[in-house]
């Protein structure tokens, strides 16, 4: 078989840290993506161009870009994609890469992910009162009135918790995250 | 038939609905869950976002819980983001030798491990379709929903990847078409059927995650749905708790009660309503509801009012008739 | 070169399917080891079994055997017949103490330049870990042979000194 | 001396049934008598090796020898025969290719030690001797000839001039043979002397296209007297046997093993047993060709490679890893 | 005597060159290969001075034999095997090495490479050394020819044929011939209407004496070889007596049963059960659909028989087979359109308003069911706006890897059409447009002009439900314009799907009927991409058109007459040279064992009952050689691929291995340089 020519850069970094990332090597730039996309409207760049900027080497303006953030995992591109791209998975690899390098604009997104997985970290389960909380406060404090009646049907209609649960075997989960975060830090 | 049930974080508390519903149809319909034990989060999209090892690891730790229920090798998760986390983990812990090395050093650390393909992930949905099957369905129906007018909701991650176990189409799927068919419910030919709810866009940009949340129920509510029927808790809470928040946002006054496809079919089945936690949602589905019963001639796909005369042309595939 | 051991293969292809991938193969620029070396044959059919054996006997680490898919010989059916004395063929290599892997048989299309190369790199590798074969060694003694050999010899000699 | 050709005869690794062939000639055996001075016949007459080694090279007329090449001695006396012979034979399928001793290559050395000092019921052997090479006793060193890995064809060790086949040799075709070498009408050196066709040529049986099911063993069925063995699924070897016993067994209702080796210029009968079998099963389908083939063949070499498994290709099975292998510089 | 042998070695300018040192090999074979008398290197072996080369040594040295390391064999064979006969040596006792396709083009280490050329040309040597003198058998050739497909190529090539003189057989699968091309309106770029340019060539077939016209039929199988072909046509019942029918129509106008027309008008119109595809149809005998006929499925009706005047109706009559012996067959069998419901993004089956080319095709069409007016699917409005979506089914992994060709200057002609009948705003959605010929360009400008209006961007999905004002009762064509950027949504009344062209549904069985093969996508496989693109691997089996690979109407015109002229030249050479490659059982070591016997599938090999042995037929043989493998007594040998042949060709590549004659062993670990 040939091996693929552009292993190496930026490109190269961002289809091994994928799983089946090869497939972005052979992008046509059809749109596809950028057309199916549910939140496309709002992003900096269509996924599309995305990938054309990762060709491109523009490692700084990809990573810095929201479209990753703004990606709602539907996944209405990755099977579209006439080329079997896996895109959704790239955008979880940009999302690892621009956390890593602390490049992102916004926080929100960042943080929001951060403070879900927090709860889950430490308890083994998520919370979402908590989430919300906090998120909401960090980042929307005037926001919270807005949902201010969902809030309160969620609590009345008994579908909101008031303290997160805690699994038996946290230790053990903890122990696991750690090594899996030293392992992802060689990888 | 007895299946390993992982039931996940919203199912506890904001979906508690859903996993009433689940319990309440599962006898009557002849399914066992056995609850995994001591399972945890499965991180929903939230850790690929920051750590993807640790995104697997904590998933495969379910997966590692899960083969301790003994002689049970089908892992059925009611939530559209568990399944498929579970489904891609299990996938990618048999086909991504490199991951899959990093989580198995990782689950070591507790002892536990995982060798892909040892479980068979399924969603509720392909369970109810496939398992129990139309005709026992149709046979156990007492309280025929007829004249309710549901749109069929599936979301994104049940139908799209192509990890899903059926065949259905991640496009136009139709398996809860089929299932609610079979209950008597009249279908809407509901176009965003399969789009998304916006997932967690409503805590990072709120105009966003109400958009799309819009579009949904406006569409349901252009073909005359009198309810949304969905099968993730995910996104009966954005159609269900943020319907008024959106609305107020778009200054619209959208109306359309979410339920789960659990709750519907434990009301064919003739279940109490509240055995099946219906009330709990934020929009009220009284009204809707209670049009169960009603007599309407029988139940067809609706499709909005369209002009139709003798010089009309034959669709493609409704062809043969003369 | 690399102190690696590098397998013979000698694959014996059929001038229709087989012969054509290896054709495309290059034509496309596939890369694949330099390994195997091609033997052209109208037919997948018309491989002896002793064809294989002699190869073997000759230095051969593996045989690969090629044809077209089942259904689409270009003679119709002889590659059934292929098929067959493969099988035949690999029953009698077990009992003779072979590796399975050192004889495959390997359907390939004639657009399938891409299929083909991949199943010999696979093979290469395949008989590379099992390491060479060098069949002929087996027929050797320990050098003791030629000691005892020379030993009667000598013997023999000493005795005919003995005046009769 | 009398001016009579001289004739040699001698047997290594073989049952001694060629000798017995020999005689079978009957009556004739006096004409060789007369024709030949029959220098050496360990077999049949005193004789001495020493006489032999004095011989000038040549000296010999013909030689017949029979038996497959198994120790160093043999090897030593075929070496002899080859320097002191001007026409060197191999005589019968031992010698030709190896036949039953040759079988003796699915096993090494050691393994038939093993056997046979050790392992057969009938050996008592508490301290476990073995024959050993060299054995010093107060006299001095005794030896033994070399007992190899592997069992060779004459062909294989020396320079043959004419083989000819069968186990044994049928008398007729041994007279033929011998009047062709006195009467000098011989085929070109290396040939085999024999038919050029197989034994289904002899075979009285009627044979028909044949499509194989399944193979059975011979004490599975009791076979029609007309029609072809092989046809009833009896791995007849006729189809690939070189002519010349008069099909002998097949005649009556037994399948032909072969024995005559294979037909002109084979290089491998087995080979050509496999590739006729294979061609006729009548299955396309992967998996039932594969039962047909295990369940019918259970002993492929013994059924392919009875008497020739020392002369095919590969000669032998593999070596397993441990026994060490020769420094080819130093071999032959 | 030794053979003197001589060793050419191509450098194909760098392709050979570049990755083996070509001329550390010839020299290598000069030096070290036994018998070698010659041994060269030269630019490019196939040039005519390269020939020449050769010409003079065989002349010069007496060269015995030649070895070629050049291309793979299916390339230059017969060149070099000419080359040799024109200096006296029989072209049988010339061999190649494959070195570019086998070693320079697939390998990545120039030692390692030369290594396998080593082995690869002492492997030839070996084996040119044992080859023997051959003689090629000549045969003739049957002038008459048959062509599969009543499309526009088969009509071509059908026409070229019987206009010189020759006889034609044309098979036509369908009621009437003209193809696809008959279900046009108008054709790209020239606008000519597609009937006034195909109806008087169909005519012309109907009308020809030297074409048989087989409609309604099909080519059951086939067997012999080139230039003696014998194919056996069934011809299906057509209820209609074609002796008799005078093609009135009268029939047609007094079926009272109606069936929606899924073929000739693509699913958008109706035809009656007797029918007949289109007015012009050729020949003009109508057909009984016997699955809707009222008699077949009721027993009653019989109205056709009543009114027709010649009494040319036949309820009872049967399939009847035709024998025919032809020289040549031109396969022109064309292509199936993408079924767009295959993506339900596209609502295509669900959405009433989307289409499919070929019904919009059909619209267009003066003579369809709207009677040429672009309408909605209601029948009555006129749409106002047009989405034409490229690429449905094309140019994607999921369906067909493949550019379909014709797709683009198609959507082109459709906007043109589009504006012309209704003025509406039209739009194309395309990922590349891709006009690359005489007049496409041009056509393209044109529809800039005309204000069409391209999008640079696949469509992601049509959708009916609406999301913003102005989109309420249109479908939304949502995607991206790439060039823009920008998500975009393009709520329009009509959407047209340009559907992939596919392989026939039954291609692969075509093609093993006439021993052909198919690409991995299913379309014919040509004997040379560039050199030969209408011959197959099969002597005297020709393809043309579609069924080869997507092209639009002058490509498959084109490849029609080609392969026509490729059949006259075999006709006006008269005969064909058969390859001496055959089988042969030698009777004094056949035993007459029959083993052999059912081995043939071409039934060459007959036992004899008085000799006792068997023997093979060379005119049916066709050399596979698995009778010679199979011979339990050896006595079949297969001439140019013998035994010897093969044993000295599987020594000279193991030249570098380990020897297997039981002395002077090398066991220094094979794979070694030598």
């Amino acid at each position: 078989m040939h091996e693929p020519s552009r292993r190496d850069g930026f490109q190269g970094e961002v289809i091994a840290a994928t799983p089946g990332g090869e497939s972005l090597l052979t992008c046509i730039q059809c749109g596809t993506c950028g057309g199916s996309c549910p939140s496309g409207a709002d992003m900096d760049h269509t996924p599309r161009q995305l990938f054309a900027m990762i060709n491109a080497g523009l490692r700084q303006d990809v990573l810095h870009s929201n479209t990753p953030w703004y990606c709602v995992s539907c996944y209405y591109c990755t099977v579209r994609c006439p080329k079997e791209i896996p895109i959704t998975e790239l955008m979880y690899t940009l999302k690892r890469m621009a956390v890593r390098e602390g490049a992102y604009d916004d926080s929100k997104a960042p943080d929001f992910s951060r403070t879900f997985i927090r709860w889950v970290e430490d308890y083994g389960r998520s919370f979402e009162l908590g989430l919300m909380g906090t998120h909401m406060i960090r980042h929307n404090p005037f926001g919270a009135f807005k949902i201010a009646d969902m809030g309160i049907g969620m609590i009345t209609k008994g579908r909101m918790a008031f303290s997160p649960t805690r699994i038996k075997g946290m230790d053990g989960l903890k122990r696991i995250l750690a090594k899996a975060k030293q392992l992802e830090a060689q990888a | 038939m007895k299946y390993s049930y992982y039931p996940g974080c919203s199912l506890e508390k904001n979906a508690a609905s859903y996993h009433e519903s689940t319990m309440a149809i599962a006898g009557p319909l002849g399914l066992d869950f056995v609850e995994v034990e001591d399972w945890n989060c499965c991180g929903a999209t939230e850790y690929h976002a920051l750590n993807q090892t640790a995104a697997y690891a904590l998933i495969a730790r379910n997966l590692a819980q899960a083969t301790k229920n003994e002689g049970l090798d089908t892992l059925v998760a009611p939530c559209s983001a568990c399944y498929l986390n579970l489904r891609k983990c299990d996938k990618y812990m048999a086909t991504e030798p490199e991951l899959a090395g990093r989580v198995s050093q990782a689950l070591a650390e507790a002892g536990l491990s995982y060798k892909g393909g040892t479980l068979h992930v399924r969603h509720l949905l392909d369970i109810v379709y496939n398992d129990v099957g139309l005709e026992t369905l149709q046979a156990k129906t007492t309280r025929p929903l007829k004249g309710l007018r549901v749109a069929p909701y599936y979301g994104c991650m049940i139908v799209r990847p192509g990890f899903h176990n059926g065949d259905d189409d991640p496009e136009y799927p139709v398996t809860l078409d089929r299932i609610l068919t079979a209950l008597g419910a009249e279908l809407v030919d509901f176009p965003m059927k399969a789009h998304c709810c916006g997932g967690h866009m409503t805590q990072i940009s709120e105009a966003t995650g109400f958009e799309l949340i819009r579009r949904l129920i406006k569409s349901a509510d252009d073909y005359e749905a009198d309810l949304i029927v969905t099968i993730c808790p995910m996104c009966q809470l954005n159609l269900d708790g943020f319907q008024g928040a959106m609305n107020r946002h778009f200054g619209t006054s959208y109306h359309i009660p979410v339920l789960y496809f659990t709750q519907l079919i434990g009301l064919a089945l003739g279940l109490a309503p509240r055995d099946l936690g219906v009330g709990s949602e934020i929009v009220s589905a009284k009204e809707a509801l209670s049009k169960i019963g009603a007599e309407v001639e029988e139940a067809e796909v609706a499709t909005p009012r369209q002009r139709r005369d003798d010089k009309a042309l034959p669709m493609p595939g409704r062809r043969g008739e003369g | 070169m690399s102190d690696t051991f590098e397998p013979k293969i000698v694959a014996f292809l059929c001038n229709w399917c087989s012969y054509r991938a290896a054709d495309l193969a290059g034509t496309s620029r596939i890369k694949y080891e330099p390994n195997v070396r091609i033997i052209r044959v109208m037919c997948s059919g018309r491989v002896d079994p002793t064809f294989v054996l002699k190869a073997f006997s000759l230095g051969a680490d593996g045989v690969m055997i090629a044809g077209c898919h089942p259904g689409e010989c270009h003679y119709l059916e002889q590659n059934y017949k292929a098929m067959r004395r493969y099988y035949m063929l690999r029953h009698t290599l077990r009992s003779m103490g072979m590796e399975d892997d050192r004889l495959r048989l390997q359907w390939a299309s004639a657009a399938e330049g891409v299929q083909l190369a991949a199943a010999i790199n696979e093979m290469i590798e395949q008989v590379r870990a099992l390491g060479p074969l060098n069949w002929s060694a087996n027929w050797h003694e320990n050098g003791r042979r030629l000691e005892a050999l020379g030993r009667l010899a000598q013997e023999h000699a000493e005795a005919m000194e003995v005046p009769a | 001396m009398t001016g009579k050709p001289k004739l040699a005869l001698y047997w290594a690794a073989s049952c001694g049934g060629c000798e017995i062939a020999v005689l079978g000639i009957d009556e004739r055996i006096l004409k060789v008598a007369e024709a030949f001075d029959i220098v050496f016949w360990p077999c049949v007459l005193d004789g001495k090796v020493r006489s032999i080694e004095k011989m000038a090279d040549k000296e010999i007329e013909l030689c017949l020898f029979n038996g497959a090449i198994r120790t160093s001695e043999q090897e030593y006396m075929a070496r002899l025969l080859r320097q002191k012979s001007k026409v060197l034979v191999a005589f019968g399928s031992c010698a030709h290719e190896g036949c039953i001793p040759g079988l003796g290559n699915v096993a090494t050395r050691e393994e038939i030690f093993q056997i046979s000092y050790h392992d057969t019921p009938s050996t008592v052997n508490p301290e476990g001797t073995r024959p050993q090479a060299e054995t010093e006793v107060a006299e001095g060193t005794l030896y033994l000839p070399h007992f190899y890995d592997t069992v060779k064809t004459l062909g294989q060790t020396v320079e043959v001039d004419y083989y000819l086949p069968g186990c044994p040799p049928e008398p007729e075709r041994i007279w033929d043979a011998l009047t062709a070498i006195l009467t000098g009408a011989l085929p070109p050196p290396g040939a085999v002397i024999g038919a050029q066709t197989t034994v289904c040529d002899e075979c009285p049986r009627t044979r028909e296209e044949k499509k194989i099911k399944e193979f059975k063993r011979t004490w599975e069925i009791i076979p029609d007297p007309e029609v072809c063995l092989l046809e009833q699924g009896i791995i007849c070897c006729g189809i690939a046997t070189r002519a010349g016993c008069g099909a002998l067994c097949p005649t009556v209702g037994s399948p032909c093993i072969g024995c005559y080796g294979p037909n002109e210029g084979v290089q491998d009968f087995g080979a050509r047993m496999m590739t006729a079998l294979a061609s006729v099963i009548d299955s396309d389908d992967p998996q039932e060709i594969e039962s047909i083939i295990s369940r019918g063949i259970p002993d492929p070499i013994g059924s392919f490679y009875r008497f020739s498994l020392a002369h095919g290709q590969l000669r032998r099975c593999a070596l397993p890893l441990e026994a060490d292998t020769l420094d080819a510089t130093k071999a032959a | 005597m030794a053979e003197k042998v001589g060793v050419y070695i191509c450098h194909c300018g760098s392709n050979i060159a570049g990755m083996v040192d070509v001329e550390g090999l010839a020299r290598w074979a000069g030096a070290n290969l036994e018998d070698v008398t010659v041994a060269r290197d030269y630019k490019f072996m196939c040039s005519s001075l390269g020939q020449e080369l050769i010409e003079e040594d065989i002349k010069k040295e007496g060269l015995t034999r030649v070895v070629v390391g050049a291309c793979s064999p299916h390339l230059h064979e017969k060149t070099f095997r000419k080359a040799c006969a024109n200096a006296g040596l029989n072209p049988y006792l010339m061999q190649m090495a494959s070195l570019r396709e086998q070693i320079s083009w697939v390998s990545s280490d120039k030692d390692k490479a030369t290594e396998k050329a080593k082995a690869l040309i002492s492997g030839a040597v070996r084996r040119v050394i044992e080859q023997e003198e051959l003689f090629a058998s000549e045969a003739p050739v049957n002038p008459n020819t048959l062509v599969v497909g009543g499309g526009v190529t088969g009509i071509q090539a059908a026409l070229e044929l019987a206009d010189a003189g020759y006889h034609v057989y044309l098979v036509e699968r369908e009621p009437s011939i003209g193809g696809h091309m008959a279900q046009f309106d108008k054709t790209f770029p020239t606008l000519d209407c597609s009937a006034c340019i195909l109806t008087p060539k169909m005519s012309d077939v109907g009308q020809h004496e030297s074409i048989t016209l087989l409609s309604y039929a099909e080519v059951e199988e086939v067997t012999g070889y080139v230039g003696n072909f014998h194919a056996r046509i069934r011809k299906r019942a057509r209820s209609v007596k074609e002796a008799d029918c005078t093609g009135c129509g009268v029939c047609i106008e007094k079926c009272p049963k109606k069936v929606i027309d899924d073929v000739f008008e693509a699913g958008l119109g109706y035809r009656k059960a007797i029918y007949r595809p289109f007015p012009q149809a050729v020949p003009k005998y109508p057909v009984i659909d016997r699955e809707a006929c009222t008699y077949y499925l009721k027993g009653t009706c019989k109205a056709c028989e009543k009114f027709c005047p010649t009494n040319a109706i036949d309820f009872e009559q049967q399939d009847s087979f035709l024998d025919l012996d032809v020289g040549n067959v031109i396969l022109a069998t064309g292509f199936d359109m993408f079924d767009s419901t295959r993506l339900p993004q596209y609502g295509y089956g669900r959405l009433a308003n989307v289409f499919s080319n070929l019904e919009f095709e059909r619209m267009c069409n003066a003579a369809g069911p709207t009677d040429g007016k672009v309408v909605l699917r209601d029948g009555v409005t006129t749409p106002e706006s047009i989405a034409i979506v490229h690429c449905v089914g094309s140019r994607d992994k999921k369906h067909n890897p493949y550019c379909s060709a014709v797709c683009c200057m198609a959507a082109l002609k459709f906007g043109h059409l589009a504006i012309e009948k209704t003025g509406a705003q039209v739009y194309s959605f395309y990922i590349d447009m891709r006009t690359p010929h005489k007049n496409y360009e041009e056509f393209y400008d044109r529809l800039l002009a005309e204000g069409m209006q391209f999008v640079r961007g696949r469509v992601a999905e049509v959708t009916d439900a609406a999301r913003l004002p102005g989109e309420e009762g249109k479908l939304i064509v949502q995607s991206e314009d790439t060039l823009a950027g920008r998500q975009r949504r393009t709520p329009v009344d009509m959407v047209v799907l340009m559907g992939a062209l596919e392989p026939r549904h039954d291609a692969r069985e075509t093609a093993l009927k006439f021993g052909i093969s198919c690409s991995m996508n299913g379309w014919f496989t040509e004997r040379h991409p560039k050199l030969d693109p209408v011959a197959t691997m099969t002597d005297g089996v020709f393809i043309a058109g579609v069924c080869q690979g997507p092209k639009d109407i002058p490509d498959s015109v084109a490849q029609g007459a080609a392969a026509a002229a490729r059949v006259m030249a075999m006709i006006t050479k008269g005969t064909v040279l058969i390859e001496p490659v055959v089988a042969t059982i030698h009777e004094e070591n056949c035993s007459g064992c029959r083993i052999c016997n059912n081995l043939c599938p071409y039934n060459a090999i007959t036992f004899l009952e008085d000799k006792g042995v068997s023997y093979v037929n060379a005119a049916l043989c066709k050399g596979c050689g698995t009778c010679v493998a199979a011979c339990p007594a050896q006595a079949i040998s297969g001439a140019h691929f013998s035994n010897e042949q093969i044993f000295s060709e599987i020594e000279g590549l193991l030249y570098d291995a380990i020897s297997g004659n039981g002395a002077g062993h090398k066991v220094e670990p094979a794979g070694v340089p030598a």
